[in-house]
């Protein structure tokens, strides 16, 4: 028995259970059972990770482990697709993660929506959302992993236009969802050229043949990984494709944590460190991988410094803290990527439930230039806000961002040292922009408008904050084991013990403590910079934004992106549709169409002639036919 | 002794006959006794087949024929006699409710 | 040859005793109708009257031979012939007695029936069903309003009893196992514990239900009391034939008594053992006339019955007719045949 | 002997059905076609089916045709209508059709095996028929007795203005 198959179980069920009679129960029957599945998931999860610790549980078995076919889900001509299930240490770890921190999602959720009056179908989203992500992280072949890919993308529209009588909501789930579509497109022919090359979908299957039947640099993999990637940037809102993350920060604030910081915008992350045996081969491609994620770190921290957004900043530092993942997927350090969403879920669901906490204080308030010393009213919010920026902005030693960003930084330095220059200056400007953050919301002068009260949060929202700020601290602590467990499943088990993943058993080097004081540096620079601008002479960013204009109007306005693509892309896309609608499809479907069924209308009218009601022409009709019918007997 | 085709040649000639006679009348009732007569004609003909090949179940099959054309016989009169109500009339040239 | 002659004979012999009954069943009914009414009925021709009939036929032979202007000439001249050809045909069928030679007349014993066909039983109901086109066409022919009704109440009346009476003896045919009249006629030979006789209406419970149902559909197939509607006097003037006359009348008013004995000799023949009675004379040379005299006194047994119904039973209504007919005659002989085949099976197991 | 009888039974069913079409009043046509019922349950006689032959009288002659009598007289519908003007419309298409399909058939008997009566077939019993019956053809005759009560139910439906 595979008990990890129930792990998407419980939340699904959930999810149906709610779908179908949530509206019927009272909230707190409601929260019970959305949280208890997702708690469910969790003690599974958990077990399992007992159990490859060496703590014996009955009917838990060694990893990796595979469901192998629960039922047959496609059959057709050679494609055979399974609903199957694997649990290896990397989807172990997404699980956990996805549950855990779900979990502590879905219980501050109860309080934050608490006024919410479509509180069912909220947790029915929520649920499924688990569902589905849990359903990519398990899946043991593509087809199974793309239902959770399009599931989490589906949920993710639903929720960021949960309110959907917001036409700023219902707009930004409609863009999240097309923008997804486009990478999804990406992913399906990677997906087909996959199948037709290997004639599975297996993942096992397909990284042996892999293994087993291509060189290095393939042209083939190449084409299959950059198809692949496409899907990953539409998923993890890189360059191109990153311009829905900000706008989905319209969906209620606990869904930013989950969604779209912690869980489904790390998928693309995911699904190359899964494919990290066909990736490592398309040399051509972690190149691109590599560059890409370092310019969207770049770029979205960048954007993220001008920001008075409370969300926004924290989506754009969400988008540049997955520039970093990929950079580190470019230069093959999966492992290094996967520490990384793993510790930045920790913390940067706490930025977000506590941003959420600070808004639901502030009743609704997000700009922060209406904010300022907070750290009265907001105890424990304060802290534990506190604590995750210094997570992400990696304040060395204690917190887990040093461990997981200082890996990054140092592979990067292995592989090209521009790639290390662009992250060690977003390094800075990640610590600048969320000390800003931290300094205009809570320290400094208070700016808040006079009408508003802001309170602490109830403890339904306090508890999980806390226990986030733990794990953002000590999430880190076990980085050499957690890449070596991570490493069993993404090099496979033969190469563990040799290569980067001794390295850090083996001690600190040199270069590594100076790339590490490198980081601290840069890091401590930005936050004294923050710290001066922000509390000291708060009249002078607005000095430096008029000093240069230009700069501050292209970081303000996001590079111009939206409008670039509303000029280069949507707009022409939109005029073009026109234009097809108008001479195309009225002119030639649907005046084909007409022209059709007026013909058969036609040929109707002059058919029914013969229908007279006469009984003599009926008779005569079927005595012709059995007249030929006869003749032709008597010829034949 | 009668061959068989004599028997087969009165059926086909009364079967005939009543196919004409559909064409040529015209008041409904008539055309109804049209197609009894082309029922018997077909009937003799099975019967003559029963008894030259020789098969019971041709008997059978007239023995169904007559029921059926006794269910038939008392739909169609009923219908005859709604229309009547309805049309005044039972001339099948101007009854043309179905006209398509 | 011989063969032929023999049964040309046997058809005018049943012919004439046919005919030869109308005069007596007038007769009959007159006289008895009359004493039951405290009467002494026709008296002055002939003694006691017998002669009555035939003074009468002679007066109808005499009348005016009225034909309705509108009439519609062929089938009103038609209409009586038929009426009176289906009322005989069913003695074509009837065995009047046991086999004979006639006193050593013959070399071969012949039956005395005019022909023993297997499917005799179906011979009578044929001309039963055929009966109603002589009234139907003597009403629509006379093109008279009264007539017509009278023929159209007959056909409907007819059409609904004549499926109970068919189904009435159906029974009859399950415990013979014929359709043949002489081997229904045997299966009813002998006694039983020497002095009950084993004709049908003794021979299973069920036999005296289906011999009740059949009587009262012969009575409505004849158009007699209580179940004479088609001419019924005070509503229709004479019914189907209200414009006949003279010989034509004649030949209906036959026609009438005629089946009336037909009826009664069915019934014989089919439930009453037709000529097996007490002490039948066997094979010896007088054993036919014995038969022969059971047979009759029989008949006439039923006959007594039927002007019994006419002297006592007012008419039904129209629509107490045909309840009558489709809602008790119906169902009771459909469950007098279940009730005869789980009779039957129980007798058999 | 029994050629004579085919000829006047074959002969009359042929006649009385061509009279029956020609018969402008339908009361007549209704006879004719009763006669002509007659002579075929005379020819089934002489094809050794005499209960068809019976049960053709009773059922067709006796009970269908007296329905078609009764309702010609119930609507009292006389000879067709004298003073609309004849339109043959169908006529000549119903001789040339009826000249081809009567051609066929002859085609198709003439290419018939010529079967003579098998020696010493004696005619068909009622035992036989019934046996046959409610054995092999037990189900289509459970299935003519749901027909024939659609049958009575719909007449009823049709008939009554009222129910």
């Amino acid at each position: 028995m595979e008990y990890f198959a129930l792990i998407p179980l419980f939340p699904g069920a959930s999810a149906l259970l709610l779908a179908l009679f949530g509206q019927r129960m009272s909230r707190s029957v409601v929260s019970a059972i959305a949280c208890v599945s997702v708690f469910f998931s969790f003690l599974i999860s958990v077990g399992y990770l007992a159990l490859t610790l060496g703590i014996a549980i009955p009917g838990f078995g060694a990893l990796p482990r595979d469901t192998g076919s629960l039922f047959t889900f496609i059959d057709a001509g050679g494609l055979h697709v399974d609903m199957a299930f694997r649990l290896d240490s990397l989807s172990l770890i997404m699980c956990l993660v996805v549950t855990g921190i779900g979990f502590l999602i879905h219980v501050y959720s109860t309080g934050y929506m608490h006024h919410e009056p479509d509180f069912a179908r909220y947790f029915t989203y929520l649920n499924l959302f688990t569902f589905s992500m849990l359903m990519l992280v398990l899946g043991a072949n593509l087809v199974v992993m793309f239902i959770g890919w399009e599931g989490v993308g589906l949920c993710s529209y639903l929720l960021i236009g949960f309110w959907y009588e917001k036409k700023s909501a219902s707009d930004a789930g409609k863009k999240a969802f097309i923008v997804n579509r486009i990478g999804d497109a990406g992913f399906l022919v990677g997906l087909m050229l996959l199948y037709t090359n290997f004639g599975t979908l297996d993942i096992q299957s397909i990284l042996s043949g892999v293994n087993e039947g291509y060189p290095v640099g393939s042209h083939l993999l190449n084409l299959i990984a950059v198809c692949l990637f496409i899907g990953a940037t539409g998923k993890s809102a890189q360059i191109p494709l990153y311009i829905w993350l900000p706008d989905a920060m319209e969906g209620p604030t606990p869904v930013s944590a989950l969604i779209h910081a912690a869980t489904m915008v790390t998928s693309g992350v995911y699904m190359i460190a899964r494919l990290g045996g066909l990736y490592s081969k398309a040399t051509l491609v972690l190149v691109l991988i590599a560059w890409i994620g370092a310019l969207t770190a770049f770029v979205a921290a960048s954007i993220g410094l001008v920001q008075n957004d409370i969300k926004r900043v924290l989506a754009y530092s969400t988008v540049s803290q997955l520039g970093y993942m990929f950079l580190a997927c470019g230069v093959a350090a999966y492992d290094a990527a996967v520490f990384h969403l793993y510790t930045h879920a920790f913390f940067k669901a706490l930025l977000f439930l506590g941003a959420g906490s600070v808004i639901h204080a502030m009743s609704g308030e997000q700009d922060i230039r209406k904010m300022g010393h907070l750290s009265k009213k907001l105890g424990i919010t304060t802290w534990t806000f506190v604590a995750a920026t210094l997570a992400i902005t990696g304040f060395p030693a204690i917190t887990s961002g040093f461990w997981s960003k200082d890996l990054i930084l140092e592979r990067a330095f292995e592989a090209n040292l521009w790639l290390w220059l662009v992250g060690i200056v977003t390094a800075g400007m990640t610590s600048f922009y969320m000390f800003r953050l931290v300094f205009m919301v809570f320290f400094g002068q208070s700016r808040v408008d006079p009408s508003v009260h802001p309170h602490e949060s109830p403890s339904s929202m306090t508890v999980p904050l806390m226990l986030l700020a733990v794990g953002s601290i000590a999430a880190g602590w076990v980085a050499t084991s957690l890449r070596r467990f991570l490493n069993l499943s993404i090099l496979g088990a033969h190469e563990v013990g040799g290569g980067h993943a001794e390295d850090a058993h083996a001690g600190w080097t040199m270069e590594q403590l100076y790339l590490a004081a490198a980081a601290f540096v840069v890091m401590f620079v930005g936050l004294m910079l923050a710290y001066h601008l922000y509390v000291k002479e708060t009249a002078l960013p607005q000095r430096i934004g008029e000093r240069w204009p230009r700069l501050y109007k292209l970081l303000f306005n996001k590079y111009f992106v939206d409008e670039i693509y509303g000029a280069a892309i949507v707009g022409p896309l939109v005029k073009g549709s026109d234009r097809v609608y108008k001479h195309f499809d009225l002119g030639v479907i649907d005046r084909t169409l007409d022209t059709i069924g007026a013909g058969a209308l036609e040929g109707g009218r002059i058919v029914s002639r013969l229908q007279t009601g006469n009984i003599k022409a009926y008779a005569t009709y079927i005595l012709a036919g059995a007249a030929f019918l006869t003749a032709l007997w008597v010829i034949g | 002794m009668i061959p068989l085709s004599w028997y087969l040649v009165v059926s086909a000639v009364l079967f005939t006959i009543g196919v004409v006679g559909i064409f040529f009348r015209r008041d409904l009732i008539t055309l109804f006794m049209c197609i009894e007569l082309q029922l018997n004609g077909v009937n003799l003909a099975l019967i003559a087949f029963s008894r030259y090949l020789p098969d019971i179940s041709g008997q059978i099959i007239v023995f169904f024929v007559i029921t059926v054309a006794a269910a038939e016989a008392a739909v169609g009169l009923a219908i005859m006699i709604a229309l009547f109500h309805h049309k005044e009339h039972l001339d099948s040239e101007r009854v043309n409710l179905m006209q398509g | 040859m011989i063969e032929l002659l023999i049964i040309a004979v046997k058809c005018l012999v049943v012919f004439t005793a046919a005919l030869l009954g109308v005069p007596f069943m007038v007769w009959f009914e007159r006289k008895v109708v009359a004493h039951m009414q405290m009467r002494l009925g026709p008296m002055y021709v002939g003694p006691h009257g017998v002669l009555q009939p035939f003074a009468d036929a002679i007066k109808l032979m005499f009348k005016e031979d009225f034909l309705p202007p509108q009439a519609n000439k062929v089938v009103y001249y038609l209409a009586p012939v038929l009426g009176m050809t289906t009322a005989v045909l069913a003695f074509s069928v009837i065995p009047f007695g046991p086999q004979t030679n006639l006193f050593g007349l013959l070399k071969e014993p012949i039956p005395l029936q005019v022909t023993d066909l297997n499917i005799g039983l179906l011979i009578i109901f044929s001309a039963t069903a055929m009966g109603v086109y002589g009234i139907v066409l003597a009403g629509w022919s006379s093109n008279s309003k009264y007539p017509l009704l009278g023929a159209l109440r007959s056909t409907a009346q007819m059409a609904s009893y004549e499926l109970s009476l068919g189904l009435s003896t159906v029974s009859i045919l399950m415990l013979a196992g014929s359709l043949s009249l002489n081997e229904i006629v045997n299966a009813q030979a002998g006694l039983y514990w020497g002095f009950i006789p084993r004709w049908f209406v003794f021979q299973s419970p069920t036999g005296f239900a289906a011999f009740l149902l059949y009587f009262i559909c012969g009575v409505a197939e004849t158009n007699r009391a209580p179940f004479d509607l088609p001419e019924a006097e005070t509503e229709l003037v004479a019914g189907f034939h209200t414009e006949y006359s003279s010989m034509k009348f004649a030949m209906f008013f036959m026609a009438e008594y005629v089946n009336m004995i037909a009826v009664s000799a069915i019934a014989t023949t089919l439930f009453l053992g037709g000529w097996h009675g007490w002490g039948a004379g066997g094979d010896t040379s007088y054993g036919w006339v014995i038969g022969l005299g059971w047979f009759v006194a029989k008949v006439i047994s039923l006959l007594f019955v039927y002007v019994w119904l006419r002297a006592t039973l007012p008419r039904l209504r129209y629509d107490q007719l045909m309840a009558f007919g489709w809602k008790f005659l119906f169902p009771a002989s459909l469950v007098t045949i279940l009730a005869t085949a789980l009779w039957i099976s129980r007798q058999v197991s | 002997m029994t050629t004579v009888f085919f000829l006047i039974f074959a002969l009359t069913a042929i006649g009385a059905a061509v009279a029956m079409i020609f018969q402008r009043n339908p009361v007549y046509s209704c006879l004719c076609l009763v006669l002509a019922f007659f002579a075929l349950a005379g020819l089934y006689v002489l094809l050794g089916a005499p209960f068809i032959a019976a049960i053709q009288i009773i059922v067709y002659a006796g009970a269908i045709m007296v329905l078609f009598l009764f309702v010609i007289m119930l609507l009292n519908l006389s000879a067709e209508e004298r003073e609309r003007p004849k339109r043959p419309r169908f006529l000549p298409f119903a001789v040339a059709v009826g000249g081809l399909l009567l051609l066929e058939l002859a085609l198709v008997f003439r290419r018939a095996p010529l079967l003579g009566m098998p020696a010493g077939q004696s005619e068909t019993s009622v035992e036989e028929i019934g046996l046959k019956l409610f054995t092999d053809y037990i189900y289509p005759f459970e299935l003519s007795s749901v027909l024939i009560l659609a049958a009575i139910i719909g007449a009823v439906m049709l008939a009554k203005r009222k129910i």
